[in-house]
């Protein structure tokens, strides 16, 4: 393994404080706890908080600010934060018109954001995400993981919540979009944690892992490396049977997002966005937003996501709306 | 249980979870993400360091603030499972004191049903569970019948080896291995493993002293 | 190699078919011969066209767009355009003001763009950047290579332009920047063309390429991998012995920009960001704007480079304005 | 030189240039950027495919299209090299002939020429130019003493060789190289490489025929 760092206990904290001063204009870091908070809130609104494990960048810290997140909180490498940290940011942002988790639905996020939320003390609600598609069969599982998906969620809701929309509102949205959506990535390589030094997995030049988590988590199968175009075939038949299985027939407009797991050259991700796009089209879809890049990574994963919303006029709007955070501007 | 025991137990433990990082850590990485052993590491670590801060505290309070230290530094799912435990167990001890094994063993069962209800997971789902839920059973049992300490140490061995082998062939229905399905097969479970290892290192100091 | 790719001779146009139908709010994509021009370009304007090989995404074609490139030309990865690209471009947008290239400073560049312009039959100038100090000798070379200091000077010549500045006050202020702007990239591991199949060179678990290329050319040296301070110093003395060599001592207001070579996590980014601020604040600069991400990438390379531009109240004026392109946006 | 004679050889340096892909590819990776090879490959197929457009032209009609072409499908810095030797070749051609062996060594000569102005490199630089000024020198000098072209060809072929390895030992100044210092010495240039490998194989015809 080979890495920009210093000591490896110190990564994290060196790297939000680099976050901090490079985006010092939009964002405060605190540590111990460690939390992201966005400078210049809007009073009374729904304040909305998200985080997860690092390694995912630029989620979620990338995401607060203006018509987004009004706060991160960044647990170590792929591991959950704690409730303390929830506790305290919460203390530290809201006002009076309660607070809203973004939870992925990962076992350990879902714990800590509750035990967090058993011990605030104001009105809050919590929106868990669940976009990756790759697990097939629900009865191995808890439910399913909650992946890039989450930036559209962020982002909408974000928007909602400028507007002064109260708790239940917010959250309904949230749920909406999650319900809308669908992922699916692939990995050609492993992430490697960097406390640990080794890939998470092998995996040999003739292979990929098609449903691969973002933490490096097996996913559907090992299969064959093989074109571009079959595999981008296979996801979005994934896709497209998850939006059928939900009752949800994928067709009218769509936010396509094209996310890279951090490997993974922009050439490669607009070729697949190429074909993803064909497809979806030859299937029903326009295809009325587009995004591409690498919004919610794998640490150094060489990899891809596909994520597909199901737009509707609400959803629309709020994903036009002014944004400006480190990792998503636009409008202003 | 008393203080001073559970003090050196954190040491002797913090010692083991480094000892077998590479196993620890290879499990995590086959089926799950790959965090578990660092996140173990730094956490036994912390605890290892309350040492001067819980000297001179009752043990209900010392199993408190293990847990609530827990909480804040471990962080994944195992942060809250394992916090909620020592809580549990340090509200027991305090509730039915802890000076008999078997007021030991009732507090470990009320840790281990903390988990249970955090984590709505129960036997055979590959988790920390399937060497916890035996341990315990194992641990009142002997101590319903008054076995000697080391009697009830060495068993509790066996019955965690016995634990963590099980998950071998399990399929996950909790936790990160849960969308594995028959791929997780065939592995053990890295939570398993801490914990088969936490309860060695326990039964051998009870078994040393 | 692992690569999402179909036919490795296909890679670009399908590349840039999905770019142009991702961002065709934007930008339209035009191929025999490849170019792509900017949607909804304002009239009367000095047109700025840019272009280079590929494989450096988002550069050029990322950079097209309101208030940034009127055009780019890619070539194929890592080899300059020709001139027929540039020929049609520059008769497809220019108006009446003249058109100005923006070049980086390589042979193949250089002499593609050179040909065009002896046969292009309307007013215009050349900007060519060379803000890369890697190269310390500099009887060894015809000059410095353009590398990620390219991106500011697309856009602040870019939003020059938008104000109906003439070809030669844009061309100046472009040469002002290149001037003021310096450049130092580090590898920890070679890119690989996707057409040769194998990384460009060989480095070991325990080397570095310190002021390696952005196509992968050996830097001034190969050296023993260390913590990342010791390497952003060295980086960082670069750069400053760079700006005193000009004449120009680096002090006052600067713009800092760490720049991704394509596959280096976000979070190790910020890494080096935190420790260059650090070192440029410690050496009397005030980080007065911040660039952080994959801007000028080097295909899948894990690396990253460090630029300083040195700020004026004209160059910061135009670094604000302002921008809307598929890779960078604010303002609007 | 006549136009069948320059197509048999657009044929044959297509497949010479396929034939020496490894060393020509790992020279530019070693101390360029690597992707001289498959431009070279790319343009030299697309040369070869316009045998019916170029059939019935006169010499330098052929020679022009084909710098055209080369500068509309080579890029990168070869590229325009490349052109501006074969439209320069063509012009000398049209208006000086291109009949005897000598008039066809004018013409190589303005070539030649033509890629050190667009270059402004010149020899011992470490480009293609250490292999081309040479073999220009060689053919002029032959050419001029009537020698017989199967002697010229034997002469130009083992001029390239010195050519070639003569930028073994040199400090690039030009070209992508010139960042490297010392670093460059020890490798043959991938463009002085694809010269030789070219005069290699137009020589050859002509030992041949
Ligand atoms: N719901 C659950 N109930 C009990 N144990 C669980 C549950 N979910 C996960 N675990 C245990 O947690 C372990 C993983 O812990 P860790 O790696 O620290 O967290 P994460 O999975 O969030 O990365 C698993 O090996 C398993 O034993
Ligand atoms: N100024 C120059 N004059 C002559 N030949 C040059 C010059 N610059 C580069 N070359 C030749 O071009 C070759 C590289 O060509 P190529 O790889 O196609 O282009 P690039 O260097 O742009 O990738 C070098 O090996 C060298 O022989
Ligand atoms: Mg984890
Ligand atoms: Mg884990
Ligand atoms: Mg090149
Ligand atoms: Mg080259």
């Amino acid at each position: 393994m080979k890495k920009f760092l210093n000591k490896v206990d110190n990564m994290l904290v060196e790297s939000l404080s680099g976050f901090g001063t490079a985006h010092a204009d939009l964002v405060s870091v605190n540590f111990e706890p460690t939390f992201v908070t966005r400078k210049n809130k809007a009073k009374n609104k729904v304040v909305l908080i998200s985080g997860g494990g690092s390694g995912h960048e630029p989620l979620h810290a990338g995401y607060v600010g203006k018509g987004m997140l009004d706060a991160a909180c960044p647990g170590q490498v792929f591991t959950s934060p704690t409730p303390d940290q929830m506790l305290a940011v919460a203390e530290a942002t809201h006002a009076d018109k309660g607070v809203l988790f973004i939870v992925k639905n990962y076992a350990g996020d879902v714990m800590n954001f509750e035990m967090a939320a058993e011990m605030l003390p104001f009105e809050h609600a919590t929106v868990l995400t669940s976009d990756d598609c790759a697990v097939i069969n629900s009865t191995y599982t808890t439910g399913r993981r909650g992946v890039a998906g989450t930036v559209i969620v962020e982002k909408c809701v974000g928007s909602l919540a400028e507007t002064g929309a109260d708790l239940q509102t917010c959250k309904a949205l949230g749920d909406k979009i999650n319900q809308r959506t669908a992922s699916i990535g692939v990995a050609l390589t492993s992430c490697t944690v960097p406390a640990n030094g080794k890939p998470t997995f092998d995996i040999s030049e003739t292979e990929l892992e098609m449903g691969v988590g973002i933490h490096g988590e097996p996913g559907r199968r090992r299969e064959a490396m093989r074109e571009a175009d079959a595999i981008v075939g296979d996801m979005v038949a994934a896709i497209v049977a998850d939006f059928t299985a939900k009752n949800l027939p994928l067709k009218g407009e769509i936010l396509l997002l094209v996310n890279g797991l951090g490997a993974t050259p922009l050439m490669e991700l607009y070729l697949i966005y190429n074909t993803a796009a064909k497809l979806l089209g030859a299937h029903g879809c326009q295809i009325a937003r587009s995004l591409v890049g690498n919004y919610t990574t794998a640490i150094d994963m060489a990899g891809a996501s596909i994520t597909v919303c199901l737009l509707d006029e609400e959803i629309k709007q709020h994903w036009d709306s002014e944004v400006h955070t480190p990792a998503l501007r636009w409008g202003c | 249980m008393r203080t001073a025991f559970i003090l050196s137990a954190s040491q002797a433990i913090h010692a083991a979870i480094v000892a077998n990082e590479a196993e620890i850590e290879s499990l995590d990485r086959a089926i799950g993400d790959g965090d578990h052993y660092v996140n173990m590491r730094r956490a036994s670590e912390m605890i290892a360091s309350m040492q001067s801060e819980l000297d001179d505290q009752p043990v209900d309070v010392v199993l408190n603030k293990i847990g609530m230290k827990l909480l804040s530094t471990l962080g994944g799912a195992s942060g809250p499972l394992f916090a909620s435990f020592f809580m549990a167990m340090g509200k027991t001890a305090k509730e039915n004191g802890h000076e008999s094994l078997l007021q030991t063993a009732a507090a470990f069962a009320a840790g281990v049903q903390a988990i249970i209800q955090r984590g709505k997971a129960g036997l055979g789902e590959k988790t920390m569970l399937d060497v916890l839920i035996p341990a315990s059973t194992t641990f009142t049992t002997l101590a319903a019948q008054d076995k000697p300490a080391k009697e009830i140490a060495e068993a509790l061995k066996k019955t965690a080896d016995e634990g963590l082998e099980s998950t071998r062939n399990l399929i996950a229905t909790k936790g990160r291995a849960a969308g594995l399905g028959e791929r997780a097969i065939g592995h053990l479970d890295a939570g398993a493993k801490s914990c088969q290892v936490m309860i060695h290192t326990v039964c051998d100091l009870v078994l040393k002293g």
